[in-house]
């Protein structure tokens, strides 16, 4: 079978094309596909859709991608205290956002990952989300229609990888990588460790290989907010 | 005039740690929520919620203990008690829409009448806002308690008729914790638990937009 | 805190009325909770919908329930080649059942555990799932409406479980578990084992404590189909 | 009139093997479907699915071996490969209906000649039915394969032009494996691309309800 794994971080996003919906894993600086990140920025990638939870901490994280003006858009529930490089591309109006409620984000992409093609939530109800969404009364509580979050490709960040693609993540760097990898239709994987297939027992992988199309081994990058 | 003492942010914390019962499952939100955790009463174990996938919380990690792949929703790197467990983001807020969590503590810009709960932007504010986790957590939550102060600097109500600002949930506060009372939400309206020490019911209103319900004597705080 | 162990089979049942909703775990022999079922069986409960994969292996697993006639209403994707109980029930008309495509049964009830409304799915479209339900297009593919499931109790199969309601699974008798202990208000755990606190890895935990409400441990009891 | 020989099941399991290609991710369905693991290609490795929460199911367990936590959607003791996982049923139908299943090879009453599925009950038939996990493998899979006989046993076409049985799933099936022939649904059609050795084209089409369309020369079953 052929290997998924590349040697290269520039290899591993080279065929993404500019234009493209990318989910970014990471929360509250922990599980940022960091590495990927900085190669995708330094291919000089243009004109994407970001699906992130936030968006950069100064030039950290996505905050790069901000600073070089690489984001057309940016699907978000919470931008971040030192995100000001996408704060100054939105006050001028070079990026727009869609702010999205962060549980509902999470249930947006798993839908797009579950072939679910829109669900009813209470969430959001009367407050700005709901506006220009379908309403209704279900079960006595008022509803508005969510709609899958789709993406051609998901950067995430785990810890252990084995060669089929089988992941485990460390701690809470866990937090969004398992679902983008679900959601998106390619998923690229930034690990700390390569380990034989096997090595991870089958009760213990948290994202089955089946989500995972390509890894990189690259050193740990953090950012501090 | 000069105003009586109102209560600091740790003392409302620590009036609304003892709003937590024992075995419950608890998110805390930013502000004053955040300190509750250092004031929770010695006889019973909370398991605390972080919306990035932890239940167990424990303490703060101390200086050279920190693990950035172990922080809390506002990126403090935190420590795991016996019995904590890890999932990813969408079953933390499983856990939050679907009614899970026992109790959740927010913080809060304004609160109305009816219970509805305004806590992520200011009207007129620059920049883009940002939602983070309050709306899924203040919808599902079994019981919502907000902690804020009573009125704004410039002495405005935070308890109105109906918010102004924009909404974050509607008809889902249970119990307001501020620097001047503890005030459930009732289907009747506002009922005045609790005044802060040296405050009467009737100073309270004056400070409170909308109308409080009193049921016979109104005791103060309790504050341990 | 309050313990979550209970010592008997029966007192871990004794509080479920007549006329309860409850699922059961368990799929192809593998992770029924058949002990709690045979305390259910032997209080002699009345009247209860079943949520489940299967309606029992003659008087295993629910089977005793509908040799005993115990089920009015069944919600399930798969009776079972010998679930001949539930088959005489039904040619009687004692039993009613919906059938349900068994990942929109898991998605249904995944719903109710999310506080999510109901979901459009393509699953079922133009079949006799459909009949009734709502239809709409949606990004050019025909959908049906599908509503939560939910439940008063949900009785599951567990592996080990800490005194605070942690669990985990073997193999794949995790199946159906897991989700029916989010679904269910009030969910029972039969364990092999009770460990320590702490004794499961955070990362390794399958179900959170907050979602288990009762434990007793019970030697394995099993039904070859 | 005495028929000429039609494949036999195993050998519409062999051919159907020949389908799934390299790193595939497959679920096998009862039946003839199931038959399909003995038959792989040597030198391709293909990750077997299976819908109670098993990615990368091995062997049949030999005597002594069953493991009963450990079995496929047939309830059979089955092995695990290395790289295998375990999941939840919720996540083994999400990954069948939202479309991360390479291959479903399922079994047929009849497949209609726009590739509508009927799979799951027999019109008439006493019992209550159980649809089981089809109806989400069909609908969400990448590429679906049905292995069924070509007639039933009274010689009734089962490749008809409108399905008559309860469908499983609209417009979903990609190739029929049979004992007479493979056969594609595309936009145009059913399109005749092998027939089983000893019959013709012709042959074929008259046991079929639905048009055949040939392209050029339809060659003979390949069977390894």
């Amino acid at each position: 079978m052929k290997s998924k794994i590349v040697s290269s971080l520039d290899a591993a996003v080279a065929d993404i094309p500019d234009g493209a919906r990318i989910m970014f894993g990471g929360f509250g600086g922990a599980g940022f596909p960091n590495n990927l990140i900085q190669a995708l920025s330094r291919k000089g990638i243009k004109d994407i859709t970001a699906i992130s939870n936030n968006c950069g901490t100064r030039e950290g994280e996505l905050g790069i991608m901000f600073k070089n003006g690489q984001v057309r858009h940016v699907v978000c529930s919470f931008p971040g205290p030192h995100a000001n490089y996408f704060q100054e591309r939105f006050a001028k109006g070079d990026v727009t956002c869609e702010l999205v409620p962060q549980g509902i984000l999470c249930e947006r992409m798993r839908a797009a990952a579950a072939g679910i093609f829109g669900f009813f939530t209470a969430v959001g109800v009367g407050t700005e989300v709901a506006i220009g969404k379908e309403e209704r009364v279900i079960d006595g509580k008022r509803c508005i229609l969510e709609s899958p979050i789709h993406a051609d490709f998901a950067l995430i960040k785990a810890h252990k990888a084995d060669e089929l693609g089988n992941l485990t993540y460390r701690l809470a760097a866990r937090n969004f990588n398992p679902i983008m990898a679900k959601a998106a239709k390619f998923t690229i994987a930034e690990v700390d460790e390569i380990v034989p297939v096997g090595a991870i027992p089958p009760e213990n992988v948290i994202t089955p290989a089946i989500f995972v199309h390509r890894i990189v081994q690259a050193k740990g990058l953090r950012f501090q907010g | 005039m000069t105003e009586k003492t109102r209560l600091t942010r740790e003392q409302i914390a620590q009036r609304a740690a003892l709003e937590l019962t024992d075995g419950a499952f608890v998110n805390l939100g930013w502000g004053i929520p955040n300190l509750i955790a250092d004031y929770l009463p010695k006889n019973i174990t909370v398991y605390f919620h972080s919306e990035n996938g932890i239940l167990g919380m424990g303490r703060r990690a101390k200086p050279g203990e920190e693990d950035y792949d172990l922080v809390d929703a506002m990126k403090v790197p935190v420590t795991l008690i016996p019995g904590a467990s890890i999932f990813h983001q969408a079953d933390a807020h499983l856990m939050s829409r679907g009614g899970h969590l026992d109790v959740a503590v927010l913080g809060g810009f304004q609160v109305s009448e009816k219970g509805d709960l305004a806590n992520w932007k200011i009207p007129g504010s620059k920049g883009s806002g940002g939602i983070g986790g309050a709306m899924d957590i203040a919808t599902g939550t079994k019981k919502l308690i907000v902690c804020m102060e009573h009125n704004t600097k410039e002495g405005t109500p935070k308890i109105v008729k109906q918010c102004s600002y924009p909404l974050t949930s509607l008809e889902c506060v249970n119990t307001i914790v501020t620097d001047l009372a503890v005030i459930d939400v009732t289907p009747e309206g506002l009922v005045l638990r609790e005044v802060a020490p040296g405050w009467t019911p009737e100073e309270v209103q004056q400070r409170t937009e909308a109308r409080l319900i009193l049921r016979g004597d109104v005791p103060q705080m309790k504050l341990a």
